[in-house]
């Protein structure tokens, strides 16, 4: 029997809404996979495209990005510019063949430490079925390897 | 009677040298475009070409190449030095142009440091150069006193028949001779006549322009800025020139470990001069494409009494805008005047 | 008289009488078809600019080459529509100042050359609004769809192979009127967001993000498309990333000189559909 | 070098119980960079956060991390702890192996594997972290205040009350604005101007407002502390110094006929002119456009009748220049033209009016001197109409929201005109009643129960004048059937909308608005008194709909909001902001559009001869709030912003 996929999930939230959520998860002492790790960000509209490559370099098999419900940005419209940024992004990495899945995106407010919990859950299951990232670690394996000829 | 290799016996060949354990590389298509790859089999070779679109360059000098993978631990960084994959290697069908271009840039390669990678490569490879019977209006190998049937920087040159159906085969270096021995059992002996070679006009009049270029003054002439003004600063002639060689070195990793990497660079580039102050030494456009002339056809001659370039034209042929080394030798052949 | 000699007479008179300090055309190129961007200053040499079918060249971006417009003078460039588009996102993103520049603008149809009306780019606001309704679009059609239609592996591998070919000349970022950046972020190395080395990731990652910089504010030009030696269809993601902004943001690139640039501007219901 | 401290908090078994902290620890001792990695019960006690100070001293670190609870809770602790040992507070940060790690993993192994990687990559963070200096902003103490109507006099006089200067600038020619047009307020029904006028003679009098009648601002520049201002004070044609308000050159003006603005065009008023008998100050204006001077030439009545030489034809318009620190914009509502509405027949019908015309009627000061009249005849209406509604929570030719105010003024117009015609009988046609507020509900009990006006639940479709009369039809949703009513008088209870000039004045000083023109707020529920430019509040109903307790209280609020900022000198400010560098910046001023904070100028480059060489972006940091959309926004990667920069992002990615 080989160990069971365990995937690499990152993720970027906003320091108001999601990771104050992530924090009521805790203090809740709710329970999720642990596969996740969180960068914080001061707000949604500081995730920018290039993170999400950054972690795919990483090897991340998911990843995630989170902030607060559309009116309630912290910064008023932080979380309006970011889902114009995401809706393009996300258009073109499926475009790309990476695959929407693989990339999430999530309002989750502070009071929203289920929602949290949840959403890790449901994600990493998720990405556990669609297995690891083998066409984009081929890519990272490409940095290691030695000229073709 | 000489010796002759028939098309139809080229996929023996291959097979033959495979069996060996030679890696056989040529002209032929992927997604596109025309590069020398390696194949599998002589069906995959296309020599209607006049020459492919990527130069031979890159199989000695590849345009991005581990040198040593480090890891960094808490108070040293471990490091494993890199070297390309090594085995022999026949280059068939390359061009006249493209085998010069790498005989051009040995003496730099070997100049001070002697390059291991570029040497390696050279060393384990045999090239097999088919003099060209076609031409387009980009070609410029006369205007270097070259020929489209040259043999600089070839170990063995064939010569297409005038029936198309094979090549006159003549050895010019050991290697060559060493790997046509393997497949001697598939050539023949037969007088069919050799095509004639492909007629390249010559297009300028390469020792006025030397000698133009030679002089100090014309170093600020208002030419410069008049030729190439509609020079987007791209790389597309660098990256396809068979000769020019610049590179770069570039550490990439994550905080645990990575690879230093040799990747091409090229003087078209502004930030190629840039200095970490901000100052940059050739801050125009014009004195960057003058210092791409001035290299190929006054300092490089200088250094290795050979003009770093081999007329391939594909500097001419790619250019977004219609520019290259034909059109700046030509208007410089008029100035010269 | 042709086209061309109408605009080589506009060009001598403008040249003529100071209104403007240059004209940027097309001139004879290498080969019969080709035809390469000139710089004309002198109501003398207007006799070398040619205009016919052959002339696609996007001229737009070399308005932006640093000190041209500076001293505040006109300077006149030949244009097809994509073109004047490209001079509203300029001047929408301070770029240029529009007024500085005259507008010798010119379309093909049906191999037919046509003269397009008008001095100063809100002058050609009928001609490049009818694009809004029926944007001819060069992108290959077919192919998009075929590469649609793909599971997402395949369209990974689709990529991945175009992708090998790139050999990081940039003439796609050179060639570009909108890459106007003194400094693009793939050589900004402190962090280094984009690996410069072009190996497969690097490659994925550089036209990843070229693609993205241009979302909403690509003009279908071609010019990235024609400069690139290793012919990636790059116009193919451009124009794709276009549908996608139009789609979403009922937003067309290049409308006017005053047009919020679609990702520095939202509604407070764009679609989410997509957020969880 | 880095030289990292890593300080492992077992929080008690909070941490401890699901992360091997002693694992952990050996694992950062082996980070490069690292020069102390040590785990303790409690860092956050003091014994704990001394041995943080030792360490730093000991070993000179240059970074700080502390894994334990979430940065939310002692960050600010650590940081504190950091800088009395002497390392600068933003060269510490937090890993979060509590709330995000030990409290919600039940696998030991995976969690400490978890905390390692939390840990590290905030370690790698740590080591490209900058010392940063809180930034210092110099507060001019001096707020202005723009908008005389109640909301602005209140927060005016709080401000000056605690010792402040304030500059109160109001467009009309006397303070009062809306609430000085009221007859009678609810729901204590005492008089408006009884209470109104007091506190108008307070500001105009006190020794710390300035005020600034008939003027309007032209300009606004600057920032949160440091604002300038230039303000356009119209020419009156009266010397405000001259004259003593005596009035005779209103009773001896020609022009009679002018409609009042103040009376809602039921009165009339005299080409010079102080809006009502009250008005502060008492200096009267001469409207230029119906003075017969000005138009004919001749007259010049009033300059003859004056004993103080008061009245100037030549004078102009002159500008003052403010520097202040804080504004309070209360610049209040107007009530929407109802004539939108052409099957009421306002503006066609005499007898049909607004609910701002029917407050005039009713005040005791009004053109009808209190009394309840139709405009056509002069007759008292038996029966009177009033439609609510008229306007609000109407998509199709209204606004969308509700006017807030309506059910409870229509409420009071209904006992009212109970209370001065006694045998009258009101109609109230309505679509609910939104009588929440103190006593308001009782307020509009009474109205049904005492002063028996007749509540219709339903919308009227028509007026229409037959024999003299106001048909009104409508229909009763509560029975299911058509109402025809016979009345005299239909009063309209109109939208509140924003000024005209509402969303220009925006953009005047600066600040955001909604898609009607009402001013935003920073936060709908945190900061509802800010606007989303630092130093700006907002107060009254030019934020949104609001009655005379909701304006005052929110008056109150930004006096108390910009007495806090000038309680200091200086205005501290966490430096976490975006900084631009220019020379790659590109000058496209995407960042200046999607700054929500108007924080981003366009600064000119300029060479030794004051040529300019280019255009960027400059952040300013005073206003800056440190969001970061500007940043993700720059294609040119110029943009970046302190506590998150590009380099520390990548590091924590990378250390991963």
């Amino acid at each position: 029997m080989s160990e069971p996929f365990e995937p690499k999930i990152i993720a970027f939230v906003c320091t108001y809404c999601t990771y104050a959520g992530a924090d009521l998860a805790g203090t809740s002492r709710l329970k999720y996979a642990p596969n996740v790790r969180i960068i914080r960000l001061p707000c949604t509209g500081r995730i920018s495209p290039m993170f999400i490559l950054k972690a795919l370099q990483k090897g991340a098999d998911g990843v995630l990005v989170s902030g607060c419900h559309p009116g309630d940005c912290h910064f008023t419209h932080g979380n309006y510019h970011a889902r114009r940024r995401w809706m393009v992004f996300r258009a073109l990495l499926d475009f790309i063949g990476i695959p929407p899945e693989r990339v999430k995106y999530s309002w989750i407010s502070a009071a929203e430490g289920v929602k949290f919990a949840e959403f890790i859950n449901s994600v990493t299951e998720d990405i556990r079925k669609l297995g690891p990232f083998e066409q984009y670690s081929q890519l990272i394996g490409d940095t290691q390897a030695p000229a073709s000829l | 009677m000489t010796k002759i290799l028939l098309i139809d016996k080229l996929d023996n060949c291959v097979e033959r040298w495979k069996a060996a354990g030679i890696t056989v590389i040529g002209p032929v298509h992927r997604a596109n475009i025309s590069v020398y790859a390696a194949v599998e089999h002589a069906s995959e070779f296309d020599f209607g070409l006049v020459l492919p679109d990527r130069s031979i360059k890159e199989l000695f000098f590849p345009q991005t190449e581990p040198m040593l993978r480090y890891a960094i631990k808490k108070d040293t960084i471990d490091t494993i030095e890199c070297m390309p994959p090594s085995g022999p290697r026949i280059i068939f069908g390359s061009r006249a142009c493209d085998a010069s271009g790498m005989a051009i840039d040995d003496p730099l390669f070997g100049w001070d440091y002697k390059d291991t990678y570029w040497f390696q490569r050279r060393n384990e490879s045999v090239i097999v150069t088919i003099a060209c019977i076609k031409a387009d209006d980009f070609c410029m190998c006369t205007s270097l006193n070259m020929e489209p049937d040259s043999t600089k920087g070839s170990d063995v040159l064939l010569r297409p028949l005038e029936n198309g159906k094979g090549w006159l085969v003549e050895e010019l270096t050991d290697r060559g001779q060493e790997a046509f021995t393997q497949i001697a059992e598939f050539l023949q002996e037969s007088a069919d006549a050799p095509a004639q070679t492909a007629v390249v006009e010559k297009k300028f009049d390469l020792e006025a322009s030397v000698a133009w270029l030679q002089k100090p003054e014309n170093f600020d002439s208002r030419f410069w800025k008049e030729i190439s003004m509609r020079c987007i600063g791209c790389a597309s002639c660098t990256y396809l020139c068979p000769t020019c060689h610049c590179f770069d070195i570039q550490d990439e990793g994550d905080t645990y470990s990575g690879v230093r990497r040799k990747n091409w660079d090229s003087c078209s580039f502004a930030l190629f001069t840039m200095h970490t102050s901000g100052h940059n030494p050739r801050s125009t456009q014009s004195a960057r494409w003058r210092q791409r002339i001035m290299h190929k056809f006054n300092y490089f001659p200088g250094k290795f009494s050979v003009n770093s370039c081999s007329g391939c034209g594909r500097c001419s042929r790619q250019c977004p805008v219609d520019m290259g080394i034909t059109e700046t030798l030509q208007e410089i052949s008029k100035l010269s005047l | 008289m042709s086209i061309e000699q109408q605009y080589q007479a506009r060009a001598k008179e403008l040249l003529s009488g100071g209104a403007v300090k240059m004209v940027i055309g097309y001139g004879k190129g290498t080969t019969g078809n080709r035809r390469r961007p000139i710089f004309i200053s002198s109501p003398d040499d207007v006799g070398r600019l040619v205009l016919d079918d052959s002339c696609i060249i996007n001229l737009s971006g070399y308005l932006v080459s640093e000190g041209l417009l500076s001293d505040e003078k006109r300077v006149a460039v030949f244009l097809r529509p994509e073109g004047i588009r490209a001079i509203n996102i300029l001047a929408a993103e301070s770029q240029l100042d529009a007024d500085q520049i005259v507008i010798f603008g010119f379309d093909v149809n049906d191999n037919e050359l046509r003269a397009l009306k008008g001095i100063h780019v809100e002058e050609f606001a009928d001609v490049i609004g009818s694009i809004r309704e029926n944007n001819p679009g060069f992108a290959d059609k077919e192919l998009l769809e075929k590469i649609e239609k793909m599971t997402a592996q395949e369209r990974f591998a689709f990529w991945q192979e175009e992708f090998a070919k790139c050999i990081k000349c940039y003439a796609c970022r050179q060639a570009c009127p909108m890459c106007y950046c003194r400094r693009c972020i793939v050589d900004s190395n402190q962090p280094q967001w984009v690996n410069t080395s072009s190996h497969s990731l690097g490659n994925f990652e550089w036209n990843i993000v070229r693609a993205f910089h241009l979302s909403g504010r690509c003009v279908e030009c071609g010019n990235c498309d024609r400069a690139c030696p290793v012919n990636i269809p790059l116009r193919l993601i451009n124009h794709k990333m276009a549908v996608e902004v139009l789609g979403a943001f009922d937003h067309v690139a290049g409308m006017s000189k005053t047009q919020e640039p679609v990702l520095a501007s939202f509604k407070k219901d764009d679609s989410e559909t997509f957020i969880l | 070098m880095a030289k990292i401290g890593v300080f492992i908090c077992h929080c008690g078994e909070n941490v401890g119980a699901k992360v091997d902290c002693t694992k952990l620890a050996a694992a950062m001792g082996e980070h490069p960079g690292v020069a102390v990695s040590v785990e303790y019960k409690y860092f956050c006690s003091d014994p704990g956060q001394e041995s943080v100070k030792k360490a730093i001293r000991e070993n000179n670190l240059t970074g700080v991390v502390v894994a334990a609870c979430s940065p939310r809770m002692h960050e600010a602790t650590f940081r504190k702890a950091c800088a009395e040992a002497g390392l600068n507070p933003y060269l510490c940060e937090i890993a979060n192996i509590r709330e995000q790690c030990s409290w919600v993993h039940t696998d030991k192994d995976m969690a400490t594997e978890k905390a390692m990687d939390i840990t590290r990559s905030m370690v790698e963070k740590v080591k490209r972290n900058n010392k940063l200096q809180p930034i210092e902003v110099p507060v001019t103490r001096r707020a202005l205040v723009i908008g005389g109507g109640i909301a602005g006099i209140q927060a005016a006089l709080d401000i000056a009350n605690a010792g402040q200067e304030v500059v109160l600038v109001e467009r009309e020619p006397s303070l009062g604005g809306h609430m000085a047009q009221l007859s009678e307020t609810f729901p204590t029904l005492d008089c408006s101007q009884c209470i109104m006028t007091p506190r108008m003679v307070e500001a105009a009098q006190h020794p710390k407002i300035r005020l600034l009648t008939y003027s309007e601002i032209e300009s606004v520049d600057g920032y949160i502390g440091n604002f300038t201002v230039r303000v356009r004070m119209k020419s009156r044609y009266i010397d405000i110094d001259k004259c003593t308000g005596c009035g005779d050159c209103i009773t001896k003006c020609p022009a009679k006929k002018i409609s009042s603005e103040f009376d809602c065009d039921l009165g009339k008023r005299t080409a010079v002119y102080t809006p009502f008998a009250q008005s502060v100050p008492n200096i009267p204006v001469i409207d230029k456009a119906n003075c017969i001077y000005f138009k004919n030439g001749k007259c010049k009545i009033c300059s003859k009748t004056c004993q103080c030489d008061a009245i100037d034809f030549a004078m102009t318009d002159t500008f003052v220049d403010l520097e202040v620190g804080a504004i309070v914009v209360a610049t209040g509502f107007q009530v929407q033209n109802n004539s939108v509405y052409g099957e009421y027949g306002y503006g066609t019908y005499p007898d049909v009016i607004n609910g701002l015309q029917f407050e005039r009627m009713a005040s005791a000061s009004g053109p009808t001197a209190g009394k309840i009249q139709r405009p056509s005849d002069g007759a008292e209406p038996q029966t009177v109409v009033f439609i609510q509604c008229a306007g609000s929570r109407d998509p199709s030719k209204g606004v969308r929201y509700c006017s807030k105010i309506c059910c409870m003024y229509t409420a009071k117009h209904a006992m009212l005109y109970a209370h001065k015609v006694h045998d009258g009988k009101s109609h109230i046609f309505y679509m609910d009643i939104r009588a929440a507020g103190k006593g308001y509900d009782e307020f509009s009990r009474r109205a049904i129960e005492e002063d028996e006006a007749a509540y219709v639940r339903g919308r009227v479709s028509k007026v229409w004048q037959e024999n003299g009369k106001l048909m009104v039809r409508g229909v009763d949703t509560l029975l299911g059937r058509p109402v025809e009513i016979a009345a005299d008088l239909v009063v309209l209870a109109t939208a509140m909308i924003a000024q005209p000039d509402a969303k220009e004045f925006a953009k005047t000083i600066g600040i955001g608005y909604d898609e009607y023109g009402f001013y935003n707020e920073a936060h709908l529920k945190l900061r509802p008194v800010e606007s989303s430019t630092a130093g700006v509040y907002l107060a009254g109903a030019c934020q949104s709909p609001k009655d005379i307790p909701d304006s005052v209280a929110q008056a109150s609020a930004t006096a108390s909001k910009v007495l806090a900022l000038f309680s200091k000198e200086t205005l501290e400010r966490e430096p976490v902001v975006a900084t631009n560098n220019e020379a790659t910046c590109a000058g496209c001023w995407g960042c200046v559009l999607a700054c929500p904070y108007n924080a981003i100028e366009q600064k000119d480059i300029l060479d030794r001869s004051g040529r300019i060489i280019k255009r960027v972006a400059s952040v300013n940091p005073g206003l800056c709030q440190g969001c970061g959309t500007c940043v993700t926004f720059c294609r040119s990667n110029s943009l970046d912003l302190a506590g998150f920069t590009e380099k520390q992002i990548f590091a924590e990615v990378m250390g991963l």
